[in-house]
């Protein structure tokens, strides 16, 4: 069949989502994973952005916003970042998200908001390399229930340890999380153009748990800057389906994953 | 009572200066922002501003690009699909802009303790992590504890973390519609526009169209930003170009990239503001640049039919003409 | 997705029960608040309600007459220009229902703190006074500190008043129009049904009018309830009689009299259940109950025009009953 | 001329709201005295309902509540009590308010809450008589930057101390309120069926400084359960003009004023 690795991933990421949840999507990759689930078989999924656009789907492709015109022509409810971002998702009420990363490491924490020459250094410098800041980001991994990372899957994103913590993930792994009062569970998974990894139990260390026929847990390996454990039970995640890949494609009718990979 | 409509340039040279605490957008990256008064504030050359920019895009990239700006208070300063504000890291990543980050709700938070007079505001997301330890204003404390201290909630025992709030000098919102007296309609979603409308000093709308008061008594519960807290109202139609107005123009994709390439080097910076900024006075001159082919485009919106229940109190250029006169 | 359209009867049984944490009202007084879904409540018998209630006027008088109240927490338990609620005077005078105080913005941020899961919520406002002093919840301590506690502001190091989330098990809001999937348009000031919409643990709506879902679409920013927050519809025209429901129909004066009359006895109580509470099942006998006549004069509404715009997406009885069989 | 005394109180109350003020007014009285005001002399005043009714003038006489439908008739905006109660009042932002009162004590404090046998008894007990409750009138107490109570003269509720203080005033007097960080400055006057009173500095004790033509000194004192005190400069407050009183009948067009006096 004939698909590209990041339609692999928005598909992956997208057979995470299930029917019936109340569900945030980011701009780009993740808004396209969730809207082929919601289209393919997450039917009934309460769905919302950060600024508070309720019931839509969108049209024309690919919004270049979350509040883009494409995802604002046939919502049910507007409201706003209070309402969505804390009412919603702080809260504890919304089940799953999906956010993206600029940078990973092993316990799932995100950096969004720069790279730094000596990240070591404590005192804050300006960044080598200014990011486009946290978002909404933090809001989902502190408190969804459980939320999907989605990054191309490169050596310098996935770090030993990253610059900056823009969104929480196990922090230091094992219980580190918990000593904040947070109302979410923590990363559930991490999708990317060459696989999936999930949290080891107990030190919550992120283990490589599923590879794609386009890819191989050698190539995933070297692709990755911490030393990637393999599960035991590590699997060859299912290609996409046919009807899968016609929901993405109805989904992304820009095109948007099809440009590269 | 005299209407509050004002001129751009008057509104501009009115309501900011330098040094000031400048707040815009309130809506989201590629969205409805006064995208038109932060042009005008590069015309009037301000300079050594500490904006409040959640969390948009293109102004703010241009207030960077142009200098102007000391500090940034933020959580999201990229431009969505569109990339990363090339100004704005140009800034940033020499020393001449520094960023202190927040997360999205807490950024919000912060201007509903603003908004309320409240001391702070409990956060219950959006800690834990470097936004809580690392402070860009405060570069020598680590950790930093005044940037999103604990308290004790005395009904559990258990900490809570607490947000600064902010009020801001003046505010520039974009609205899609306004009343001669500033109170205004916004379609899409308010991203944290109504809580800025209230912790701000001071308010001035940037509104794509001005419309009947007639048409407010017909919406009460559409008017989220009532007169009362509105200093100035400026009509400046396309004023959200090149980002998008929820119910009357896309966002410009041409543009947005060609904007964005052109902050990148000072060089670009002056053209791009010879040709984007200084070559229009009035309305009609912003709209000529725009271009008439490229402004039917924009207007082919899927978001079109949101307008549709109040075309009828929309005042020409005419009447706005003849109220800014009368008073 | 089926839809959420329940009969009242049905709405009742289903989310209330004996004991529980009722909320209801988050409207004013003589408001729109769920009466009718109160009068079932009576009806079907509930008993030792821990009624939060603010501040809604006949239901809570209605439901402390019962004697089906244990405690309230409440803001503002009057009629307005109607006076004193005498059933629910009876009830506290007499010990049987207890009462707990805070203002009306208090009262408003605790729903705040309970639907952002905050651990508290500070407040600039009405404490200083018996407010904070006095519990009737705890009524043995004097000055009672875990009412509205202080926290240190970080800050500043000022002292900051707190008050308590709250999270009502259930909420029965009334709305002027309702999809059938739970979308909800209010029309008038919302008072605070937007954050108890969130606060509550379920969420009922009583709805006016059903209208298709289109309606939402082409108004998404009147849509402040969205379904996603619901869990079932009720259609109840004419539900919040003898109060107003802007838009649709005034209060009814004779009635809001006589019923608040008829609360001062067991005896006048005994009366007006079987009068206006068991002698009607279906909607169409709950309309006759009230009468073609006065119904003809509540709806001489000067804020009839209000609705205009969204007649053209009114369901009809029949078109209802048809959704709700075809489940 | 002819007027009644709750006319004249109401014109009282109204000539102590300013042009360009913003305003809230409660139902009943103060509505009347606030937008008598409002037709008066106070043009371009922002006035509100503790709901987030602005910009409405109420249509057909008094409104039956703060967002009855008289008074939502023309409104330009509709929003909630978190906005107007919340960001306009407790804010500190609003200028002036109207509240009435069951009770009174000398130093303002006001008790709409209930009445109780041994108002003494710190511990809390059911009251002899419920009343409605503070509502938003602590808001208007704690941070209107000054504010008017209007209440009938009756030696029962002019009293030295009230049974319980729902909205705070000068509490036990001199700068006791000042350790609260009240954004108010406090109740600036009591307006009366009968007369005018204002705090006199330091003490904050109310005393009297204004009588009408239809009352007496005597006739307050008797009617003041503490023992008033009398301005050395007290005055004859000056009768209704006909045009307020034209103006006033416009407001009160069900005649509320002229039922009893």
């Amino acid at each position: 069949m004939n698909y590209t690795r990041q339609e692999m991933m928005a598909i992956a990421a997208g057979r995470e989502i299930y029917a019936g949840e109340m569900a945030i999507f980011g701009v780009g990759l993740s808004m396209l994973a969730g809207h082929f689930a919601k289209r393919n078989h997450a039917f009934g999924i309460k769905d919302l952005t950060e600024g508070g656009v309720y019931g839509a789907t969108p049209v024309g492709g690919l919004p270049w916003g979350i509040e883009d015109n494409r995802i604002s022509a046939n919502a049910t409810s507007f409201t706003h970042c209070i309402d969505a971002l804390g009412m919603m998702v702080a809260s504890g009420r919304c089940d799953v998200g999906i956010i993206g990363a600029a940078q990973i490491d092993k316990y799932g924490n995100v950096n969004t908001t720069g790279l730094w020459e000596e990240p070591a250094n404590p005192a804050y410098l300006p960044p080598k390399t200014r990011l486009s800041g946290s978002g909404g980001a933090p809001e989902i991994t502190c408190s969804c229930k459980r939320y999907i990372i989605m990054a191309a899957h490169e050596k310098k994103r996935f770090v030993e340890k990253v610059d900056y913590i823009s969104s929480p993930g196990y922090l230091s792994g094992g219980d580190a999380r918990a000593r904040y009062n947070f109302h979410g569970g923590g990363p559930a998974l991490i999708v990317t153009t060459l696989g999936i990894m999930r949290p080891e139990p107990v030190t919550n260390e992120f283990i490589l748990t599923g590879y794609y026929h386009s890819s191989s847990i050698e190539e995933i390996k070297e692709n990755t800057g911490w030393d990637l454990k393999v599960a035991p039970d590590v699997q060859l995640v299912p290609e996409p389906s046919p009807r899968e890949l016609e929901n993405l494609r109805a989904v992304d009718q820009t095109g948007m994953l099809r440009k590269k990979g | 009572m005299p209407n509050k409509l004002l001129s751009m340039q008057e509104a501009v040279a009115q309501y900011t200066w330098d040094g000031m605490q400048y707040a815009h957008g309130a809506s989201l990256s590629v969205g409805p922002d006064s995208v038109a008064f932060g042009r005008e504030m590069v015309r009037q050359g301000r300079k050594n501003l500490h904006v409040m920019s959640h969390c948009c895009g293109q102004q703010l990239n241009l207030l960077c690009a142009a200098g102007a700006v000391d500090r940034v208070e933020t959580a999201f300063s990229g431009l969505e699909v569109y990339g990363f504000p090339y100004g704005l890291r140009r800034a940033v990543e020499s020393g001449r802009t520094i960023v202190e980050d927040y997360s999205n709700l807490n950024f919000s938070l912060r201007l509903l303790a603003g908004a309320m007079n409240w001391p702070f505001c409990p956060a219950v997301s959006g800690y834990g992590s470097d936004q809580e330890w690392r402070s860009a204003f405060s570069p020598e404390e680590y950790p930093c504890d005044k940037k999103i201290p604990e308290v004790m909630d005395p009904f559990t025992g258990k900490t809570c973390h607490v947000l600064s709030p902010l009020k801001p000098d003046v505010a520039a919102i974009h609205v899609t519609m306004a009343d001669p007296d500033g109170n205004a309609i916004m379609l899409g979603t308010e991203w944290n526009r109504y809580e800025l409308s209230r912790a701000a000093k001071k308010v001035v709308l940037q509104a794509d169209l001005i419309v009947d008061t007639a048409c407010m008594r017909q919406y009460p519960n559409l008017v989220r930003i009532p007169d009362v807290v509105v200093d100035a109202v400026v009509y400046w139609p396309l004023g959200v170009w090149p980002q998008c107005s929820t119910g009357l123009y896309d966002s410009d994709e041409e543009h947005m990239y060609y904007m964005n390439n052109a902050m990148k080097t000072p060089e670009g910076f002056d053209e791009y503001k010879q040709k984007y900024i200084d070559s229009y006075h009035t309305i009609d001159e912003y709209l000529a640049v725009i271009g008439k082919g490229k402004i039917n485009k924009l207007q082919d919106t899927a978001t079109w039919h949101l307008m549709d229940p109040y075309r009828k109190w929309i005042m020409s250029s005419e009447e706005i003409v003849k109220l800014m006169d009368g008073r």
